[in-house]
């Protein structure tokens, strides 16, 4: 939406590999909805020039909170950046989740990387949001007190067990909407958890916004480079997941690229 | 980077360029394929700045593209796989045109196609539109069926341009791609057909491999590179063409700053695309702009003309 | 840039590869022009630690090379313009070659000429030499009269393959241009004609312009293109040289780290070569080495040859 | 001669865009001669990957200097180091000047950012050097009372008056020249300068070498990019600056490229 250099006010690691930023912009602050993104110039260097898309997790006065996983040159980079450092920031992007009062009993999905844009959206439901957070292990658990602290429930889940329960973050989710629980699903993380969480919401007969992740370019719409599969009236055609997404309706998309 | 400054002194600088009797108002315009069909960019500049916009390729058919992901960084660069994904010819009119036919820069549409016909009766339909001028993609390495392989070989090249200049009303640009043993021979094929202009280069084909997956990184196998890496094959490729044909050129590869624009002209091209760059920075286009304005200002350079082909080889 | 560690585990990996009959104790080789006769680099690296060395380019009378400047820097890469200066191969096997003869690597000379005879001549007189190999450029970008003509028709290689041949006890390694519309028609054409392995990429041709002095910074005015900017167009060329011919292929263009070259080898190559990255860091070569074998080790395969093709295309 | 990574002991710049750099390396600073070089890694990334040809200025203990002008990418990042940080040189590389007894009075010549490798030479001669040093204006004169604590009598020229007598740093050559002082001539500097200076040498019979510069790859003699012409019994023939130079006797160079 605009093109902002913001200022760090503070970036911490807060767990092996994730690092924590608050930035300062008054402008992507005021005009955020959860679920967008930002997308971020993570060096000068030509030789790594193409932007990372990485989503808003929080928002509070004229901060702009984000949180990311280090995995390779880019967010390497971006973890690199100091206090006080500009960062060059485009946003926000996207379309976010829809929220709305009609949702009395909002569930949210999230594993890995994929629970960070979902805590300002768990913000908006006044604490009626029940929260399912999958993690790989318990090194990687992270922000489990602050979903608490605005939602009704969270249940936390893990591959090994280490923290929480074993198994998949569906699990518990099953158990939920099995009771007749859920009037919306909210979800963001990898693909086969999407794919699942996809497969609860149309055996249930729940709403459902999947958040996606696909490569990108420009991340404003103009190179059609970050394509994810839709289904319209048994038409396929491929949407953009910088500008029609990265929130879709799970209706909307075959999650088959 | 270049921090770009705007020129501090008096100098009037004239930034106008003419191509096939089209007038810039200066030489930047921005590349097929990296500027969507003008309106994504319009939160972020002032188009009316630029001296024109080249538009997503347009087939006739509406068409889907190819399977994600399309895109991977390289060094210096990026490799795309788009695969022409468009709305077709129609939909274009009827849906984007409207939205941009007004806007004060030159508007170049840019066509594909499987068959000489489709490219002719896409130029039909746009002769009558408000677009300003027509470019003709022949070196799209992402589809297997469309353009490239008219691209490559000079007597498919001169008479896929004779063809289409009887359909087509607006002046003709032909892209080029830089895929070929000798660019000359097909530059100078695509003037005897007809073209008006030439604009060079199109990407150059080009693969990534992921070494943990095994697979590739782009779902289509490979892709095409533009962006900084390629500038040096762009800027020669430029300057041999410069030597062998004598409609003007639009020159693109690379760009990143007001001096690359400024490289590009000097090896011959009137005028210049950028691409890649805006992905890195929205503002890109105009930020090359004001650089080629303050070279000009900084060399008491007053008509931009003047770099047109001004390299003096060694 | 890759921080170079030892595997720590306890895989044993087999490293040798075969090139037409000859072994090589790792897939890891010099490329041609980028390490002189061999001898400058011995300060810096312990040669018999590399899979074997090419030397550079040899005619049959000495050659003086292009003016200077002979090299830029581009994005990512460089150009060089050296236009293959050489004492000549008397004054090779006469000179140079006693002070290399006994590294415990392969040896491979690379030889140039202006005329079919001139390769067949320079052959013949390698074949009763110390060298292991010979490697024929027919893709030299810098010299008018030598290499790239032949190179760049399938004809033309096809029969200067199968006449160096003749000639030739060693084995032959035809190196490949990348400045071809089409690689593969190149590639088989110097397999039918005999050659016994193929290496590729040469450098790409380029041009740089200084805006200021308005002039080309080569004197040569245009130069080849090397270095990371380079490598997905090589990675692109292997794979589909790999898929059309059977002879095993040398990987090279922009080779900084094991990873690249792993790259290269899944791509279908058996060996590979780093260049332009010795610049950087001269002991660049060994650390591939060490590189591709910390990639085995960490996916706990235990022969490199399991690389060579193995991508899968998606 | 070695890859060494080096230290930075000191890093300042000490006129307008010409910084002054020690590093540590017991290796360079008992191994190198005057007018040796180093080829310096101005910073980690592929897009500049080119070493840059730096000349030694001086050493002392365990220590090396070099001097540099900002110029482009790579002297840019050059000059962004901090003291404390490493830096990735080979050197000493190429053949320095010839130092020798059998010279009495050595006439040491630099222009521009030449000079710096003659600080080092000069010192070679228990102060019997004269040394004559050209430099633009007064805003890039560097080094004058360190070249006068070394040497028998220094003379500074400016293009334009600034600093020391306007003209050329070849006019007060001449004088000392005519009065048959003079029995080797070192020189560094413009390419104009070095003609100059050859021409002066053959029309006063005096021995002479001079340093040249030229674009370079390897900087170890591996590539042969570095190319200038000489000249031997009557046939042309290209040297490599980094391995048979950057010091030439000036009979042996055209200095024509
Ligand atoms: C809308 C959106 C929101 C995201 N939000 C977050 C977030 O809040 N926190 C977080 O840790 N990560 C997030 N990601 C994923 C994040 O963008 C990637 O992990 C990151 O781009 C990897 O870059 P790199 O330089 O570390 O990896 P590299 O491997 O160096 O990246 C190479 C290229 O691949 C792209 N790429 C690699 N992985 C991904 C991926 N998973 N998705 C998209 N592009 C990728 C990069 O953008 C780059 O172009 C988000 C992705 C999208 C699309
Ligand atoms: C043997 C030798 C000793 C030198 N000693 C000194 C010294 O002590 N102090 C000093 O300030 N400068 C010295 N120079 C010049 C210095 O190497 C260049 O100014 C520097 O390489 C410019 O790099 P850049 O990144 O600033 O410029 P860029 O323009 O970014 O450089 C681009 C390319 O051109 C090359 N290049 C540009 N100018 C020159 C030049 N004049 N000579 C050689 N290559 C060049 C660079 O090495 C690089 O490859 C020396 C050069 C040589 C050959
Ligand atoms: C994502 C992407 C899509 C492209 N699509 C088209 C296209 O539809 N038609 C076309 O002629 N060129 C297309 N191109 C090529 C560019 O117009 C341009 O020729 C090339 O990218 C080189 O310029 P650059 O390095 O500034 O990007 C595309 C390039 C990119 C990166
Ligand atoms: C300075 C220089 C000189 C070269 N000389 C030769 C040569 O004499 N013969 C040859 O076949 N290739 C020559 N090449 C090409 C390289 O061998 C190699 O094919 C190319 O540089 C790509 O690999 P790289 O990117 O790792 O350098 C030369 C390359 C460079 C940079
Ligand atoms: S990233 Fe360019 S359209 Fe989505
Ligand atoms: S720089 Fe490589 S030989 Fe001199």
């Amino acid at each position: 939406m605009g093109k902002n250099l913001c200022k760090i006010y503070s970036i911490d690691e807060i767990a092996a590999n994730i690092t924590d930023v608050v930035i300062e912009s008054e402008f992507i602050a005021s005009n955020a909805k959860p679920g967008q993104f930002l997308h971020i110039d993570c060096g000068d260097e030509i030789n790594n020039f193409l932007r990372r898309p990485i989503s808003i997790c929080d928002v509070y006065d004229n901060k702009v909170r984000f949180i990311f996983e280090v995995k390779g040159n880019g967010t390497n980079r971006l973890a690199a950046k100091k206090r006080g450092d500009i960062l060059d920031v485009l946003g926000p992007l996207g379309n976010g989740f829809t929220v709305s009062d009609e949702y009395k009993q909002p569930m949210i999905v999230g594993g890995g990387i994929g629970i960070f844009p979902l805590l300002n959206l768990a913000k908006q439901f006044d604490k009626k949001a029940e929260v399912f957070l999958g993690f790989r292990n318990k090194d990687r658990l992270v922000m489990e007190n602050e979903f608490k602290a605005v939602s009704k429930d969270v249940s936390i889940v893990s591959d090994d067990g280490s923290c929480g329960i074993k198994g998949l973050v569906t699990e518990p989710l099953i158990n939920r909407l099995e009771n007749g629980v859920g009037d919306i699903i909210y979800a963001c993380g990898p693909t086969p958890m999407l794919r699942a969480v996809k497969t609860l919401a149309e055996k249930y007969k729940v709403k459902c916004q999947l958040s996606l992740e696909q490569r990108m370019g420009c991340g404003i719409g103009a190179c059609l480079v970050c394509s994810c599969q839709t289904v319209f009236t048994g038409t396929k055609k491929y949407k953009k997941v910088c500008a029609d997404g990265p929130v879709f309706w799970s209706d909307e998309v075959t999650l088959n690229d | 980077m270049l921090a770009v400054i705007e020129g501090n002194d008096k100098t009037v600088v004239d930034m106008k360029v003419n191509i096939a009797g089209v007038e810039f108002k200066n030489p930047v315009i921005t590349a097929s394929g990296t500027f969507g069909f003008g309106k994504e960019f319009s939160q972020y500049i002032d188009i009316s700045k630029l001296g024109g916009i080249t538009l997503k390729g347009l087939t006739l058919a509406p068409r889907e593209g190819n399977k994600p992901p399309r895109i991977a960084e390289t060094p210096a660069g990026i490799l795309n796989s788009v695969g022409l994904q468009n709305p077709g010819i129609e939909d274009f009119l009827k849906d984007e045109l409207p939205a941009i036919k007004n806007l004060d820069t030159v508007l170049i549409a840019n066509i594909s196609g499987n068959t000489i016909e489709d490219y002719c009766s896409i130029a039909e339909k746009l002769s009558d539109s408000d677009i300003d001028m027509i470019e003709m993609n022949i070196s799209c390495p992402n589809v297997k069926s469309g353009g490239i392989v008219f691209g490559t070989q000079p007597e498919t090249v001169n008479k896929i341009t004779g063809e289409v200049k009887k359909h087509c009303k607006k002046p003709l640009i032909v892209k080029l791609s830089p895929n070929v043993t000798d660019i000359t021979e097909i530059a100078r094929a695509a003037e005897a057909g007809g073209a008006d202009a030439l604009s060079l280069i199109n990407t150059i084909l080009g693969m990534k491999i992921d070494i943990h997956t095994k697979r590739p990184v782009l779902a289509n196998n490979v892709g095409g590179l533009s962006g900084p890496a390629v500038k040096p094959v762009a800027v020669r490729m430029v300057w041999q063409v410069a030597n062998a044909v004598k409609v003007p050129l639009i020159g693109m590869g690379g760009i990143m700053t007001g001096e690359d624009a400024v490289e590009f002209m000097l090896a011959g091209a009137t005028a210049v695309a950028v691409g890649t760059g805006m992905f890195k920075d929205p503002e890109m286009s105009v930020k090359v702009v004001n650089g080629i304005e303050k070279y000009l200002k900084d060399k008491g350079i007053n008509d931009v003309k003047e770099l047109i082909g001004a390299v003096i080889p060694n």
